[in-house]
């Protein structure tokens, strides 16, 4: 049993920490320049796909995640630079609009570029079996990917609190003004965030693309949960971020996992089975509304 | 010395800090009504942040306020208002894309208790006359008659003052908190606003913020002094200017 | 072809539809202590704030150091050398006292003794005691010196203070005053705002009063000193 | 608006001009999953139809034939108001196309009401084969549960103890559960019921390995199947456990997709490409000649349903406004199927056997089906009985 | 003038409007197509759900990013009533429009504790949940949706008939419209618009701005729940994907390109995206870059949307 809960935990970190590759960046977009920018999934998706093509076509995986973390960077600057900026100084319901149309346009970019039917990537063949860990088995993919977002996660801790680019970044969030008069190109920092956001995105779109499926939309539903993740963590806060991921990532996984079996105990089967999973779907929401309704403004509010 | 005199407003030993830093230390304070009560500091004393949590915008870490008679804690912004408790604000606070008459109109529509329910879908506001004419009556008593068709965005400064104590006025308060009414204005948009306010001072009981010192102690009946968030001196003008502590932590050389 | 190190002419400045500055002019030379005086309202933050690029400026003119920066962005004009300590402080409160004095610290113009961490402490001995404390938990006092000790680590060529002591207790504002006076001993330029005139006709040299967005009175120390009567009706005081 | 919608109309009028003689040409209205994660299946039924339409030189039934494809995006509420353009405005004879029965229920109740023939070429939902069985339905494939229920009599023959079932939560995850549990009586360790369009498994396999069962059936449709097999291999189950799945989750895109850990699964299928009549062995042929890839089951009941319509418009005569001709025709069946032979029962569902096959490579080296042996013969569904139509 | 204000053109225009909307069934009639009167009634109908959020997002200025759980609440709440037997209108769309305000009283009492985006995004929260639940129970249909075998039935109306259903339609619509236009000028609309734009300065004038906002809300709810009983009786089905968040995003941009605030921002938004819709599919697949571009180029050009062009909604500065 505790060996059973420990891999689901597993399970539920690996989920978590893929989540926080989104919801960094979107945090920092979110923190610094107060934009809500639904086009975080595409990014995500552009970078998967651009993964499962570079992947295919050279037939080195890392190549894959290579080029799509640089050509999703690029590709932000791009969109960041032609369009994002004018809308900082707009009101969150132009913003949602514009981006949500980006999502429409990104959409159908991609139908065109690569047709409507599910893209599909695997992991490398070095790491499409087992490893054993104590006593079970678990999948090698898996781990690889709970070393990537825990270094990605260290690194990010590194860069934000301990180097100058971190206190800028923390700073503009905080005073944009004052960052400024005291000599930082907040516009230029925060292009370069935007991309760096983007990278992480799509890093976590190839990483995640031999796991789900390269599809159009697949940006959609996790953009959902990156948002959820920062608005329980406090919108802004990279540590609001990695706890509100870890905090989804397990509530989601074990909640899926035990709870059906909970249910059980106290109810019908009937009613349990049909209980269960709609009760574990919407667990992650109810946690969302929960830490609003005490914590208005998040676990870890940026802002003073 | 006024125990026995009929208060209106008793603030005792309210407490305010934001993380760690106090800006109100057991600050006490007690307004009679019908005076005109003025309260003054250095910048940073305290001054807004006790105005904010008069009117209920901050909530207090320590300390009691009764207004007439009411405990105020848990009181929310609006309940304080129907008790008559109004204010205006320091940096001005008006619906710049209401025209001014529709500025007046919604702070007199606020007084439930004279005109039956703001939950009325039906019936066009255009046929509420009595609502409409008091408006207009509060914009005569504040000069902006001329004025009421124009955006209340469109309005002067010294003119936004003055919308912004008629929104106050309107609510008809027993007690008015006017913060700073006369910021950034001219002499003789000062000098206009001081007149409007001694007229104000016949009809309600007005605590008053200012930075203005001539206007103070022309129009005050009792000052207090808030200095690092606690009042140390309350009394007449002449007790005031007289105070070697209120001298030595405020006035100091400025007033000579 | 001057040696004014900040020269400003017919500076106009407006929020939105209303106009706050008609026409401001003010010179600030290498190395002087420079004030801007006048009651709340009339214009001396919207100055500063013209100059350090945080307003737009709708007409005239800022030269600083020889270049007109007038529309400039305000990180350029920081990057060019001018440094303000804002009105209410604005110290970061998400970072420590440490970050927010080496976040921002540099050297461009080539100081001969460059401002660092230790010299601030040394100047600042409150500040060091502080050091792993965020900004916000800091008292008034302490947010001021690091304020100003954050607006020195950029090494600056002009230094602007906006209300460079309201709020703060007696003793704590004696400490600014003899900080300004010591940074006036090694040269620092600067341009103040405050409302103690005694204390700034003993610390600068030239004076500038605004009256409602316009320049309405300029002289020196020892002109400003005899005239009370400017005091009056000019100052409020 | 009210002017731009007249002109709207008028030109969509002008454009498609109208259509009172049905007998010069046969309109049908394909409708199919096209977009999202299930257009796979979609694209293969289409192409199927149209290699159909293609070998009878562009016509059916001798008549020039017209075909409509739309998408239905897999959303019942899109398919519903392309049926009701399909009837109202382009006035179709035949429908077909669709893939899911879910959106077959939301579109079905319309099309018989305006008296049109739904050729099914894959949705079998078990309400059209038992009470609410419909003149003008016509399933070419199979009802749901059929394969579900040839994979549990396998498992249950060979004598498997301790089998886990994973499904979507939705009907038609739950109706797979009952048609396989028909005929496999053996134990059920767990029921696992994961969101619909859930792509990652992670959870639901760690449930697996800790429940020890010695065979796995799962019935996830398109890309989830995809997955589930790719996780269920990495995750280290495939060695002690044994996968099932009904042929819709190990057909050639499956393969196509995860490749070399699919090998060694069984499924059940009524048609295989390795079936050895004249009819499937030009269909097969001409497909890989055509899109480059083996066909799957869909595109053999995509090509099979083209083939139904040819051979009743034929019977009729071009006659397409005498439905009790056309439906007469249609029930007579005059055609050979790619699988063998198979006839309509009594609730136009067919009867038909069905096959168990296993993933192995072929004599090229290439992953992919081969039939092992018959599971059922001439099997029916278990709907017919509450079927009133004669 | 800030607050949204009713000219007598623009209302004669919109009898006008309502006049040749009247005249629909019969010119398609005489055309021969007789499809697009069911389309107009589910175009009238998206409108009305737009008109619904309007209220909300333009009047009173909560963005809501979950609509799409009142609008589905109603399309669901007729279905299991019909399940259940009760397929008479009179009962029917009355529950409906009550079970959505019902939901949206408790959803907004929670979530206007917060604001800006966490309201957005607590909002979304409670739509998503309300959407998993739904998908999850199979009584409901699930994934399905859940199908509405007939129509409701008002009295011995036929509302099989998409003509009348059409002008029923079109009848609610109209009224609502009347309605909201009411509403906009009476004492409460008056007080919501300027909690729009003051939410902290009528606190201060006294009144209870949390009620006001809550009541709006609500009404909005209310009617989102009435749209959706139309729309489960249009399409004959209550489908999940009524309660995505996707619809909710559709249904802002509606209101966007319409009008945020305008009276007629919603019906103007619905008419335009859905005509546009049905125009550009059948020559693109990939019309979504069109309705992207165009959504793009109102919000950096158009911020008030096509009514702001013509002047008829309220206006800025």
């Amino acid at each position: 049993m505790t060996q059973l809960i420990l891999e689901q935990a597993l399970n539920g970190l690996q989920f978590g920490l893929m989540l926080f590759l989104l919801a960094a960046g979107l945090t920092l977009v979110f923190g610094i320049m107060d934009m809500i920018n639904l086009a975080h999934g595409s990014l995500y998706m552009v970078g998967a796909y651009l993964a499962a093509e570079v992947t295919q076509a050279s037939g080195s995986f890392i190549t894959g995640v290579g080029v799509a973390m640089l050509g999703t960077g690029v590709l932000a600057v791009v969109l960041e630079v032609v369009l994002l900026r004018r809308l900082y100084a707009r009101n969150h319901l132009a913003q949602v609009l514009a981006t949500f149309a980006l999502i429409l346009i990104a959409n159908e970019c991609v139908r065109i570029v690569w047709g409507a039917q599910t893209l599909m990537l695997n992991a490398p063949d070095a790491l499409s079996g087992p490893v054993r860990i104590g006593g079970f088995l678990y999948p090698s993919y898996r781990l690889l990917i709970i070393g990537v977002g825990a270094l990605i996660a260290g690194l990010l801790y590194v860069l934000v609190a301990r180097t100058r680019i971190g206190m800028w970044v923390r700073a503009g969030a905080s005073n944009r003004e004052m960052t400024e008069a005291l000599g930082i190109n907040v516009r230029l920092l925060f292009t370069a965030v935007f991309a760096f956001g983007a990278a992480l995105c799509a890093l976590a779109g190839a990483m995640l693309g031999p796991l789900l499926a390269v599809q159009v939309g697949m940006g959609e539903s996790i953009l959902i949960l990156a948002f959820v993740v920062i608005v329980i963590g406090g919108i802004g806060s990279i540590r609001g971020a990695l706890v509100g991921s870890l905090l989804v990532g397990l509530v989601d996984t074990l909640g899926r996992a035990m709870l059906p079996a909970m249910l059980r105990a106290l109810f019908s089967p009937e009613v349990a089975s049909s209980l269960g999973p709609a009760l574990a779907s919407v667990l992650i929401y109810v946690l969302m509304a929960a830490i609003l309704f005490w914590r208005p403004e998040g676990l870890f509010p940026a802002r003073a | 010395m006024s125990e026995k005199l009929d208060l209106l407003l008793d603030v005792r030993g309210v407490s305010k800090h934001f993380g760690g830093v106090y800006a109100l230390n057991n600050a006490s304070l007690s307004v009679v009504r019908g005076e005109v009560h003025a309260l003054i500091g250095p910048n940073g004393a305290g001054k807004t942040t006790l105005i904010h949590v008069l009117s209920g915008a901050l909530p207090c870490n320590g300390g009691r306020v009764v207004f007439d008679g009411n405990d105020l804690e848990r009181r929310s912004m609006h309940e304080r208002v129907t008790l008559g408790l109004a204010r205006s604000y320091q940096i001005t606070n008006i619906f710049t894309r209401l025209t001014v008459l529709d500025n007046v109109a919604m702070a007199v529509q606020s007084r439930v208790r004279d005109w039956g329910s703001s939950f009325s879908f039906w019936k066009p506001f255009s046929l509420d006359s009595a609502i409409i004419g008091e408006a207009h009556a509060l914009l005569a008593q504040v000069s902006l008659s001329g004025m009421a068709n124009r955006l209340a965005g469109q309005l002067s400064h010294g003119e936004q003052r003055s919308l912004e104590v008629a929104l106050a006025l309107a609510t008809k308060p027993k007690l008015l908190l006017l913060d700073e009414p006369m910021a950034g204005m001219g002499p003789e948009e000062s000098e206009r606003m001081v007149g409007l306010i001694e007229h104000l001072a016949q009809q309600v009981t007005i605590l008053l913020v200012e930075h203005d010192m001539d206007a103070v102690f022309r129009l005050a009946d009792r000052i207090s002094v808030l200095v690092g968030g606690t009042v140390i001196a309350s009394g007449s003008p002449e007790a005031i200017r007289g105070d070697a502590e209120v001298r030595r932590a405020y006035l100091g050389d400025e007033v000579a | 072809m001057s040696e004014h190190l900040l020269e400003i002419e017919g500076l106009e400045t407006s929020y939105g539809s209303s106009q706050v500055l008609f026409g401001v002019s003010l010179t600030v030379a290498e190395g002087e202590v420079a004030t801007l005086l006048g009651r709340n309202g009339m214009g001396k933050t919207t100055t500063v704030r013209s100059i350090c690029g945080l307003e737009k400026a709708g007409g005239g003119s800022i030269r600083f150091a020889g270049q007109r920066i007038e529309g400039w962005t305000p990180d350029r004009i920081g990057r060019a050398g001018i440094a303000l300590v804002p009105e209410g402080r604005q110290i970061f409160p998400n970072l420590t006292v440490r970050e927010n004095l080496v976040a921002f610290a540099a050297n461009r113009h080539a100081a001969r003794e460059p401002w660092s961490l230790d010299r601030i402490y040394a100047f600042f001995p409150s500040l060091e005691k502080r050091s792993g404390n965020l900004g916000g938990r800091l008292s008034g006092g302490e947010q001021q010196m690091l304020a100003i000790g954050r607006a020195l680590m950029t090494n600056p060529r002009l230094l602007i203070l906006d209300e460079a002591t309201e709020g703060l207790a007696p003793l704590v504002r004696e400490e600014i005053w003899r900080c300004l006076d010591a940074l006036r001993g090694s040269g620092q330029t600067i341009l103040v705002i405050d409302k103690y005139v005694e204390r700034l006709i003993a610390l600068a040299n030239r004076h500038t009063i605004l009256e409602r967005g316009q320049v309405a009175w300029r002289g020196n120390s020892a002109e400003l000193d005899a005239d009370h009567g400017i005091w009056h009706r000019l100052l409020g005081v | 608006m009210r002017l731009a919608k007249l002109v709207l109309a008028l030109a969509a009028a002008s454009c498609l001009g109208s259509s009172v003689n049905a007998a010069d040409k046969v309109k049908v209205g394909f409708l199919s999953t096209l977009s999202g994660p299930g257009a796979g299946l979609g694209v293969d039924i289409r192409d199927g139809f149209n290699l159909a339409i293609k070998h009878q030189g562009g016509k059916l039934g001798g008549l020039p034939a017209e075909v409509i494809i739309a998408d239905d995006q897999q959303k019942p509420e899109v398919a519903q108001q392309i049926t009701e353009k399909f009837l109202k405005k382009d006035k179709v004879d035949f429908m077909t196309g669709i893939v899911f029965s879910n959106i077959m229920l939301a579109a079905g109740q319309p099309i018989f009401d305006s008296k049109t023939f739904f050729i099914s070429a894959n949705a079998g939902p078990s309400q059209y084969a038992g009470d609410q069985c419909n003149p003008y339905f016509f399933n070419v494939a199979w009802q749901n549960d059929n394969l579900h229920e040839a994979v549990g009599k396998y498992v249950n023959d060979k004598g498997f103890k301790n089998v886990v079932l994973v499904a979507p939560n939705y009907p038609g995850g739950k109706d797979a559960m009952v048609g396989f549990k028909r005929f496999y009586k053996g134990k059920v360790g767990e029921e696992v019921y994961t969101k619909l369009g859930q792509l990652d498994y992670a959870a639901e396999l760690t449930q697996i390995r800790s429940l020890k069962p010695d065979a796995v059936f799962f019935f996830l449709p398109g890309g989830m199947g995809i997955n589930f097999v790719k996780q269920f291999v990495a995750a280290g189950l495939s060695a002690d456990t044994q996968l099932f799945a009904p042929g819709f989750s190990a057909d050639e895109d499956v393969i196509k997709a995860v490749g070399a850990p699919m090998l060694g699964m069984f499924n059940s299928s009524h048609w295989a490409h390795d079936m050895q009549n004249a009819e499937n062995k030009r269909f097969v042929a001409d497909f890989q000649k055509e899109f480059g890839r083996l066909p799957s089951l869909y595109a053999s009941q995509g090509y099979d349903a083209a083939l139904l319509i040819d051979a009743a418009v034929r019977d009729v005569k071009g006659r397409l406004d005498d439905k009790d001709a056309v439906r007469k025709a249609l029930e007579a069946k005059r055609f050979k199927s790619v699988r063998g032979e198979f006839k309509f029962n009594t609730n136009h569902y067919p009867v038909q056997d069905y096959y168990l096959r296993v993933i192995g490579r072929d004599d090229q080296g290439r992953i992919t089906n081969k039939t092992m042996g018959t599971v059922f013969s001439n099997h029916a569904d278990a709907y017919v009985a509450q079927c009133k139509m004669k | 003038m800030g607050l949204y204000a009713t000219t007598t053109r623009r209302r004669i225009a919109a009898v006008f409007v309502l006049l040749g909307l009247v005249a629909l069934p019969w010119g398609m009639r005489l055309i021969g197509q007789e499809f697009y009167v069911s389309f107009a009634s589910r175009v009238l109908i998206m409108a009305l759900a737009a008109t619904s959020l309007n209220l909300v997002i333009g009047f009173g200025g909560m963005v809501s990013f979950g609509h799409a759980a009142f609008f589905g609440a109603g399309a669901y709440c007729v279905a299991v009533l019909a399940e259940s037997g009760v397929t008479s209108a009179w009962l029917a769309w009355p529950a409906a429009t009550g079970v959505a305000a019902a939901l949206a009283v408790f959803v907004g009492a929670i979530s206007l504790r917060t604001r800006g985006v966490y309201f957005i995004m607590i909002t979304l929260a409670f739509a998503q949940m309300v959407f998993y639940l739904v998908v999850s129970l199979k009584t409901w249909g699930g994934d399905d949706g859940l199908p509405l075998l007939q129509r409701s039935a008002f009295g011995s109306l036929n509302l099989k008939d998409d003509s009348t259903f059409y002008f029923v339609v079109l009848a609610i619509l109209a009224f609502v419209l009347f309605m909201l236009d009411r509403i906009a000028h009476s004492r409460f609309g008056r007080v919501i618009q300027s909690i729009r734009e003051n939410e902290v300065r009528m606190e201060a004038l006294g009144y209870p701005v949390f009620s006001f906002k809550l009541v709006c809300f609500s009404l909005g709810g209310a009617l989102a729940g009435l749209a959706g009983a139309l729309m489960a009786n249009q399409a004959g089905l209550a489908s999940p994907n009524l309660l995505h968040w996707m619809q909710s995003g559709i249904l802002m941009v509606m209101i966007v390109i319409g009008g945020v605030g305008s009276v007629f921002g919603g019906v103007v938004g619905a008419v335009l995206l859905l005509v546009c819709e049905e125009a550009f599919v059948e020559i693109t697949p990939h019309w979504q870059i069109g309705l992207g571009l165009l959504l793009l180029a109102v919000v950096l050009w158009a911020p008030l949307g096509i009514a702001g062009l013509f002047g008829w909604g309220r206006n800025r500065e």
